[in-house]
């Protein structure tokens, strides 16, 4: 493949303890623009790099509310509304027939919009992403962990974000093509 | 927490001893990797897709002649059909409580058996999700049942229980859908690197969705996930209850009860984990995965079966002394005809499926031994079976007017297609085995000692 | 004939007042039906396109076509192939229907493009849209039902009665309603066939002109004529004229459900043969001995029926007491206060022993026991105390003795000219049926018979065993046997040439109601097979082979009637349905001889078996009518079969269970059938009824019950003593419509269904219904205000009128298009009925109480079947209906199941008839039909409400109370059904339900119903309540 | 190893969510289609075997509606002429012409004519004449300006929903019942007022209101309900 543009510069370590210590580490050393990649969720890694909040929660919230007043108003429309009619004696709003169907679909909402919202946040879907060039990278889905440092970074430098991976002690170190 | 690596005693572990991440990885993902096929599987699968043209062969003439080729009449307006419908619901109960509730609970033991428990329920939801579309008189007007804008002005009446069916059915399986669906995108990241092939490859890159392991993007994930497993828990308490409206809404004696939601919640529990334990057992003989699916798993579910099936049997004494103490002539009879009446032999049969019998799990032998225990599992699937047929066949066919008094016979045509279903349940599972992982990877990978170790320090 | 002389000469009674018609017969619109649609709708055009005679020749076209020929062949009930699994060619084209279905859903809101096909030139009286009603009568065994029948364009569709008749006054007989599908039945004969092969009407004239020209020569010695009671004075003319034509012809009468012994009694007791008629509405004491005069088939059943219930309502005048002496249980023994379970054989002693003790010389052995002694000395009380104001009514089963007994004790209790009246007999021609067929046999194998004309009537089938007609019939070769009849039958196969009979609704003709008054025939239709008339057949006869039947019957009453004024007075008897000035008067008769020979009753020790003519299917003429065929008999609600009846003390000595296979066998003949354990039969008796068994009937009368005119012999035509009975082993499938006929539960309780208290209870606690009635403020829900609404719907059926009858349920049946199913469905509880009638049996079985209650759709205000409805296809009207949108229906069911009544009806598989072209022509237009997976119910004949509705609003008035009646309640001849306004106070059904006996069926399930029920009540007679076991006060 | 080449990530993104909107435009395309004139034949001419034109006969000659569909006041079905009537003028007027030769033909034959339906219903709808025409609902309300068709075709979609519209709101189709008949009546405006009983209405409602109450129509509640068409 032609030499492109680099993407960062990633570092493979064998267990869960050494890549947190080394993302601390990193993230104490100034570089802000770092990811990591794991098997498996790792908790404290995000707080490692920094990550702290996101944004799930409130897209859940908005999506349920946006169920539930819609679910009740559909019914009540219909009922009181486009076509009121005689149905065994009942009033035409009868509420209390409408929360089984109201609380099904703001479950209904909130659920789709905690997938969708996800997806959305991670910015996925995204088959396609430089860290795939990296050939060992294969086992980040198996039982290696990444550090990548971002060449976005203001502290980047090809030769010294290097040789500060080195001081990581990481099994192996190589450069992710654009 | 309860720590999964220390064994307590005499109770065994979730995971057995010698695990690294790679050899998870290995075992599990090979199972699906691994070609070419073995012949058990062929001759499985075969087998249930036979059974799956005979269901077709049978919708094909109930679509041309009509349900009239059911036993079906008046007053037993519903029989098989809806009686398989609560059969499958129920038994789709399983996968979402094992992966919601208990992961709320914080019990990591599910990690192991929550995928497929998960994709059981799809299936077994799929399954029952057929019964209210055939038993409709002019099944091609279904979509009638949705409100959508038409040029009639008229819409669905949302007072009536089967709309709210429709409602919780779809909503339960869409959530489950995507609940297993986002449950599965790591694990199938993980196979898209491990592929050989190119059209694997692409198949597991595309639903992957370039999953990379991101960290930010694991943070984000958790939440969704926690937060679907928080909307989830509801959820499969509401299905289930919305389903027992069906019957709690009508004035028919035997139906009109309030105890129906909590009892038909716990019924759908004992036999979704019944079933659960129907399919783990000879899973894990087979692809030899007895060290994920542990005696410990077994235990815990056959635990969580003979409580529900304390609950249930509850139900049934508490339904009767309503009958009885509501001093209402009809209830008293319903009861009276449920003792003694013509099907009397299903309710004795029922009260020994699942109440009798489960009682052997007390036996700390029948919970750990696989064969008893799935015989047992098998005797409760029937029961929650025949406990729906009471509830539908024999409330309805003795009510208010003697004059109306009837008797239910099923069909040849009725049999076909509760057997076509299983058919199918069971054709979807081997697929399902054959090509995801039938046990969550990444979160088995959470159980291991070296995982463990990051929140320890 | 052309249609003009047909119509243009028959006259409308009520022109257009409650009904339209636009050209198409209306059905569901469902998609696999759609390939049909196309189908019908040209199939109707090509009717509607041609006029006249035409009209018809193209519908014989249709009827013609292979698909029809091959449906008519098929040897199953109607719509056998339904169930039948195999797929049917019809299946298959159900199949393409289905795969249309499937095809898009949108493709189903597309309608074809649909031909409308207008007159050439229109009649004067046709307001397209709008039905005319035509006066005409249906008769029966000789006695008239005086009808109206309600016609679209020409198209008859349905029968009421003529209520300004006096033998009717609205009320019908299900004989008369189910006629309407007798007329449009495909399986009638068709054409003129000899030996089999189709003629014309002109060979026929061909091949019988030399014979009868050579009879001439010996004065038609050779000619036979055998017809069925004939009470047509124009048809009783003209066959006389015949006889004066060939004076050594002979003119035979026989029907196989004759009157014999009444006749015979007339004459044993004064003389002369007389007609028997009743005045109940004056009556206070009737005792019934062995008769069933509250059922459809006694003549003037319905207008006894309308006096009876009169006598009946307990809040108004003197309540009347009915005792029953009878074997069989009937609807009219399940109305009495007092009935007597019976053998047959011991009625007459029961009868003689009576007449003793109110002083004739009668005698009356000890046959009798201690209650039944018992009983004799309480009814000559009664009927001592009630002198003047009693009656006897004896069955037309009992010896002439017995008749002629009643008619002394009648006599004696100086009832006669109160509320017996002795008229000439409406029989024109009263010889002894029996005797009469016995002369003929005996000279058709004496070898003196040249030419049998059978005109009507099935000997073949049903002349009793010992003639042995059939053999008779086949083995003496009589050169010329002509058979006239509606269908080509087990008599037409052994006849040399079969005439298709002209339908009563097709054909001129006269005829008199059971008080003599005559009504002419008029014809609805022109023949649709070009049938001819006995009256056209005589005619032949009389040499005038081209007189047509209106000539005939006008040229006849001319002759009676001359004078200018016959064409107004003609006019009027066409508009009125009777020719005024022809009711008998009664006549004076007195008592000849007090002595009554005791009547030949074998071993009253061994087993008696009855003979009953079916109360569905009469004597067997109507066992090709499905309606009939699927009506729920009134006690056993058996449909579509004619099992043995057994008393329940008899079948458990025996050990027999309902269902079991047994083998009858009298005097050399064996028939192996089916029990039905029957309460309330009399021990050591047993009995069968006639009219099933059919070999030639049609799809659905064929193959159908079992045959029992070979175990009845012509000595003893109605019971006899000596049968046995023998486990044939094995099962029969029999297929009753009601689960359960008993209010007691297994668990010892009785539901309160039926209502119900003696006369004294009554008095002391009027509101016993009431008890359960919850109150107004018992739902959580304000409740939807109906009495701002100007009309609110609503009926009250009266328990105490009801009899059983069940015109109800064929009216309905008629009026809303319901289908028949077929026996199997029936066995599996998808009969259709939207009314029924339920049959309770409470206290001892061996003769329990028996109580009816009609049951429509109670269209509760709190209706469960809405809240239920996934699709909102059944809701509330503003005026309180139930509705039922049939093509908003999807068929879930829910509604059923939800409904405590169970008054809703499932379309299971595709039940209605699109195929035949008859059928189509008789459906009502202005009620949808019914297609595949559709629920439907009673919705108090909505389509009258709407029009009468309309019709009012148009004139800017409300609609007057009665003026609107449903099809039940317009059929009713006890007047026990009451529909109307309950927002009118002054409505009779407002009173109604304001009279304390009113109540709601599970009225405390609070679902609010419409339709409420009067609270029965019985007039025991003091002395002997407690006699037996009234278990029954729920 | 990279598996997927980078415009995947485009295009599986839009695959994605585009599939939302070609699911709603599906829809959308299928609630459409049942309102076309493909389903409803509405302004759609049929075939007939003579090309009769309601615009001369009607708009030219000024023939009244009642004329040929004689029934529309007392029955539920408006009437379809008998070729009878037809042959009325037609004996005496173009006698000769080519295009009545079916009409004549049908009157030697006493074959009728076969049309086409043009305002066709489901058969399970319940429609009668009379009433509206005598609660003063105007033929062209609903049958268009059938005075200016030169083919006959039916002007309204004859959907539940386009009944309801005005059984929602009689107010804003009644005129007066001397009006019912006329082509070229227009709503009161006030340019165009209408009198009735001495008063001048300038707008449709407010007549419209007057006239439910002189007419005494039936609530809307009572003519929405299901039994009013449905049987």
């Amino acid at each position: 493949m032609k030499r492109a543009r680099i993407y960062g510069l990633m570092a493979e370590f064998d267990t869960p303890v050494e890549i947190v210590k080394a993302a601390r580490v990193t993230y104490e050393a100034g570089y802000k623009k770092i990811d990591a990649y794991t098997p498996f969720p790792i908790e404290e890694l995000a707080e490692a790099i920094g990550f702290h909040k996101n944004g799930v929660p409130l897209v859940v919230l908005v999506g349920g509310l946006l169920g539930c007043s819609g679910g009740f108003l559909l019914q009540w429309w219909i009922a009181t509304i486009s076509y009121p009619i005689n149905v065994g004696g009942r009033p035409f709003n009868s509420w209390p027939a409408f929360i089984p169907v109201t609380f099904e679909m703001t479950i209904l909402f909130a659920g789709l919009a905690a997938v969708f919202g996800m997806l959305a946040l991670n910015g996925l879907p995204m088959p396609h992403h430089p860290v795939f060039n990296v050939p060992r990278f294969a086992f980040a889905s198996k039982d290696r962990f990444f550090l990548i440092i971002f060449s976005s970074d203001p502290n980047y430098n090809a030769v010294r974000t290097r040789a500060f991976l080195e001081t990581l002690a990481p099994r192996s170190i190589s450069e992710v093509p654009d | 927490m309860d720590d999964p690596t220390q064994v307590e005693t005499g109770r065994a572990p979730v995971i057995g001893p010698g695990y690294t991440f790679g050899t998870i990885t290995d075992k599990i993902s090979s199972i699906v990797l691994t070609r070419p096929t073995s012949t058990g599987w062929l001759i499985g699968f075969g087998i249930s897709f036979l059974i799956v043209m005979v269901l077709l062969y049978a919708i094909g003439y109930l679509f041309l002649r009509g349900v009239g080729i059911w036993g079906v009449n008046i007053p037993v307006g519903w029989g098989f059909a809806i009686v398989n419908f609560v059969w499958w619901i129920g038994i789709g109960h399983a996968g979402t409580l094992i992966s919601a509730i208990l992961l709320l609970l914080r019990q990591s033991w599910r990690n192991s058996i929550n995928r497929f428990a998960e994709a059981m329920t799809l299936f077994a939801v799929a399954c029952a999700g057929l019964f209210p579309l055939l038993h409709l008189g002019r099944p091609w007007l279904f979509y009638w049942l949705f409100p959508y804008p038409n040029s009639m002005n008229y819409w669905p009446q949302f007072r009536s229980p089967l709309v709210w069916d429709v409602f919780a059915v779809s909503t339960y399986f869409t959530i489950s859908l995507v609940f297993w669906f986002i449950g599965l995108i790591p694990d199938l990241a993980t196979l898209r690197d491990r592929a050989q092939n190119r059209i694997a490859q692409i198949v597991y890159g595309m639903l992957a969705m370039g999953w990379r392991g991101s960290a930010r993007h694991w943070h984000r994930y958790e939440t969704a996930y926690l937060l679907l497993a928080g909307l989830a828990t509801p959820l499969v308490l509401s299905v289930h209850t919305v389903v027992s409206f069906d019957f709690a809404i009508g004035i028919v004696p035997g139906w009109h009860t309030t105890i129906f939601p909590p009892y038909f919640v716990a019924g759908a529990i004992y036999s979704g984990f019944a079933m659960v334990l129907v399919l783990a057992i000879p899973i894990r003989k087979f692809y030899g995965v007895e060290d994920f699916i542990t005696e410990r798993h077994l235990e815990n579910s056959a635990m969580v079966m003979l409580a529900t099936g304390l609950i249930v049997a509850y139900g049934y004494v508490m339904e009767g002394f309503m009958n009885w103490y509501s001093g209402n002539v009809y209830e008293n009879y319903n009861l009276w005809n449920r003792l003694h009446g013509p099907y009397a032999p299903w309710y004795y049969a029922l009260l020994f499926c699942n109440i009798v019998l489960p009682q052997v799990l007390w036996i700390r032998k029948f919970r750990t031994q696989p064969l008893w225990l799935f015989l047992v599992s098998l005797d409760v699937l029937l029961g929650m079976w025949l406990e729906r047929f009471i509830i539908v066949v024999v409330s309805l066919h003795r009510d208010f007017l003697n004059s109306s008094w009837g008797m239910y016979y099923p069909t040849r045509w009725d049999w076909a297609i509760f057997i076509g279903t299983i058919g199918m349940f069971a054709a979807a599972m081997f697929l399902f085995i054959r090509i995801l992982p039938m046990i969550s990877i990444f979160e088995l990978r959470t159980l291991l000692p070296e995982a463990e170790e990051v929140k320890s320090e | 004939m052309t249609v003009e002389t047909q119509l243009a000469t028959s006259v409308p009674q009520r022109s257009s007042n409650n009904k339209m018609e636009d050209n198409k017969p209306h059905r569901e619109d469902v998609c696999p039906g759609k390939k049909h649609k196309l189908d019908l709708k040209t199939a109707h055009a090509q009717i509607a396109a041609t006029k006249g005679p035409e009209y018809w020749r193209s519908l014989e076209e249709l009827a013609g076509s292979s698909e029809f020929q091959e449906m008519m062949h098929r040897e199953f009930p109607k719509g056998a192939s339904e169930w039948l699994d195999a797929v049917s060619r019809r299946g298959f084209l159900k199949l393409m229907g289905a795969s249309l279905a499937l095809a898009g859903m949108t493709a189903c809101t597309k309608q074809p493009l649909e031909p409308i096909v207008p007159y050439v030139r229109q009649p004067e009286e046709v307001i397209p849209g709008r039905p005319m009603f035509f006066a005409t009568a249906f008769t029966l065994s000789g006695y008239a039902s005086p009808i109206l029948v309600e016609s679209h364009l020409y198209r008859p569709t349905k029968i009421e009665g003529n209520e300004k008749h006096p033998a009717s006054l609205g009320g019908t007989d299900i004989f008369a309603q189910a006629s309407i599908l007798g007329m449009y039945d495909p399986d009638r004969s068709q054409t003129i066939a000899h030996l089999g092969d189709v003629r014309t009407w002109g060979n026929f004239l061909e091949a019988i002109r030399g014979p009868l020209s050579a009879q001439k020569a010996v004065q038609g010695a050779g000619i036979r004529i055998l017809t069925r009671t004939v009470s047509s004075p124009a048809l009783a003319d003209q066959l006389r004229s015949v006889l004066k034509l060939y004076l050594q012809a002979k003119w035979h009468v026989y029907e196989p459900v004759n009157r014999d012994n009444v006749l015979e009694g007339a004459k044993m007791a004064f003389g002369q043969p007389v007609e028997t008629q009743y005045r109940l509405e004056n009556a206070d004491v009737i005792v019934s001995l062995d008769a069933d005069f509250l059922y459809a088939g006694f003549p003037g059943s319905t207008r006894y029926i309308r006096d009876f219930a009169k006598r009946r309502n307990p809040d108004a005048g003197e309540m009347s007491r009915l005792y029953v002496i009878e074997s069989t249980p009937t609807s009219t023994g399940a109305k009495a206060d007092h009935r007597l379970s019976l053998p047959s054989v011991k009625v007459e002693a029961f009868a003689r022993a009576l007449g003793s003790v109110l002083g004739m010389n009668s005698g009356g052995d000890g046959v009798l026991d201690r209650d039944q002694a018992k009983y004799v000395a309480a009814i000559a009380r009664e009927l001592q105390s009630h002198r003047g104001s009693s009656a006897v009514i004896v069955g037309d089963h009992q010896s002439p003795s017995v008749h002629a007994l009643a008619h002394a004790v009648n006599q004696a209790l100086g009832n006669i000219g109160r509320t017996v009246v002795y008229t000439d007999p409406v029989d024109a021609n009263p010889v002894n049926q029996t005797d009469s067929l016995k002369d003929l046999v005996a000279d058709m194998r004496a070898g003196k018979v040249d030419m049998l004309f059978i005109m009507g009537g099935n000997p073949a089938y049903d002349a009793p065993a010992d003639l042995n007609f059939a053999d008779a019939l086949k083995n003496t070769n009589i050169p010329m046997r002509v058979h006239l009849g509606l269908y080509q039958d087990e008599t037409a196969e052994l006849c040399h040439w079969h005439v298709n009979e002209a339908h009563y609704l097709e054909s001129w003709g006269d005829t008199r109601a059971y008080d003599g008054t005559v009504s002419i025939v008029q014809p609805l239709i022109a023949p649709l097979y070009n049938g001819k008339s006995a009256y056209e057949l005589t005619a032949l006869l009389a040499g005038q082979a081209e007189a047509t039947g209106h000539e005939i019957v006008q040229g006849y009453w001319q002759k009676q009637h001359p004078g200018a004024d016959f064409d107004a007075f003609w006019r009027k008897s066409l508009h009125d349905g009777w020719l005024a000035g022809t009711t008998f008067t009664p006549k004076s008769v007195n008592l000849k001889s007090a002595a009554f020979p005791p009547s030949a009753v074998g071993d009253i020790k061994s087993i008696e078996i009855n003979f009953r003519r079916d109360p569905s299917v009469y004597d067997g003429q109507f066992s090709n009518n499905g309606w009939l065929q699927e009506l729920p008999k009134p006690m056993s609600k058996m449909t579509w079969d004619n099992p043995v009846l057994v008393g329940p003390a008899m079948a458990a000595r025996m050990g027999l269970k309902t269902e079991d296979l047994v083998t009858l066998e009298l005097n050399g003949k064996k028939v192996t059938a089916p029990i039905w354990i029957q309460a309330g039969h009399p021990d050591n008796s047993i009995t069968v009824f006639l009219g099933y068994g059919r070999r030639r009937a049609g799809r659905a009368g064929t193959g159908t019950g079992f045959d029992m005119y070979p175990l009845r012999s012509s000595a003893t035509p109605w019971f006899t003593t000596g049968v046995s009975i023998s486990k044939a082993g094995g099962m029969y499938i029999l297929a009753s419509t009601q689960g359960y006929q008993t209010m007691d539960t297994g668990d010892g309780v009785t539901r309160p269904i039926v209502r119900t208290r003696s006369l004294e209870e009554y008095r002391k606690e009027p509101d016993f219904a009431q008890d359960d009635k919850p109150p107004a403020g018992l739902t959580l829900y304000p409740g939807y205000n109906y009495r701002s609404e100007p009309y609110a719907w609503g009926m009250a059926i009266d328990l105490n009128a009801c009899v059983g009858c069940n015109n109800c349920i064929l009216a309905c049946q008629s009026e809303n298009n319901i289908p028949v199913v077929g026996k199997e469905q029936c066995n599996k509880g998808r009969h259709m009925h939207w009314i029924r009638v339920d049959a309770y049996y409470q206290g001892d079985r061996d003769n329990p109480k028996a109580y009816f209650q009609p049951v429509p759709c109670m269209q509760c205000e709190n209706a469960p079947c809405e809240l239920v409805c996934p699709v909102g296809a059944t809701t509330h009207s503003s005026e309180g209906l139930n509705d039922m949108v049939y093509n908003r229906c999807v068929g879930t069911r829910y509604c059923s199941n939800n409904c405590p009544y169970k008054v809703r009806r499932f379309n299971f598989l595709l039940f209605q008839d699109w195929e035949t072209p008859q059928l189509k022509m008789m459906r009502n237009p202005d009620v949808t039909v019914r297609s595949r997976g559709v629920m439907e119910k009673c919705t108090y004949c909505i389509q009258r409400i709407t029009q009468h509705r309309i019709d009012s609003e148009r004139e800017d008035r409300k609609i007057q109370d009665g003026e609107l009646q449903t099809a039940c309640q317009q059929s009713c001849p006890a007047n026990a059904i009451v529909f109307g306004n309950i927002n009118d106070p002054n409505s009779q059904v407002s009173k109604l339900k304001a009279n304390a006996r009113n109540y709601g069926l599970l009225q405390d399930l609070n679902t609010r119903p419409r339709t409420t029920y009067l609270a029965e009540i019985r007039n025991p007679n003091p002395e002997l309540e407690g006699q037996r076991s009234t278990a029954e006060h729920g | 190893m990279q598996i997927f080449h980078r415009s995947t990530n485009t295009i599986s993104r839009a695959t994605i969510y585009g599939a939302a909107f070609l699911v709603a435009a599906l829809l959308w395309a299928v609630l459409e289609l049942q309102r076309s004139p493909y389903i409803t034949y509405a302004k759609v001419v049929r075939p007939q075997p003579v090309p009769f034109s309601h615009q001369h006969h009607v708009g030219g000659l000024g023939i009244d509606c009642r004329y040929c569909h004689t029934s529309v006041e007392n029955s539920k079905f408006a009437g379809i002429p008998p070729t009878k009537t037809c042959i009325n003028c037609h004996s005496q007027i173009w006698t000769g012409a080519a295009l009545l030769e079916p009409v004549r033909e049908s009157f030697r034959t006493g074959k009728s004519l076969v049309w086409t339906r043009v305002d066709d219903l489901p058969d399970f709808v319940y429609f009668d004449h009379s009433i509206h025409v005598n609660k003063g609902v105007g033929c062209n309300t609903c049958h268009g300006p059938v005075d200016r068709m030169p083919l006959m075709f039916n002007y309204a979609s004859l959907q539940m929903e386009w009944c309801l519209d005005c059984h929602r709101a009689p107010e804003k189709n009644l005129r007066p019942r001397d009006q019912v008949f006329n082509m070229r009546y227009e709503q009161p405006s006030s340019e165009k007022p209408v009198e009735l009983d001495g008063k001048i209405y300038t707008d449709q409602l407010s007549l419209g209101r007057d006239l439910i109450r002189k007419y005494n129509l039936r609530t809307v509640t009572d003519i929405t309900s299901c039994s009013t068409c449905h049987r």
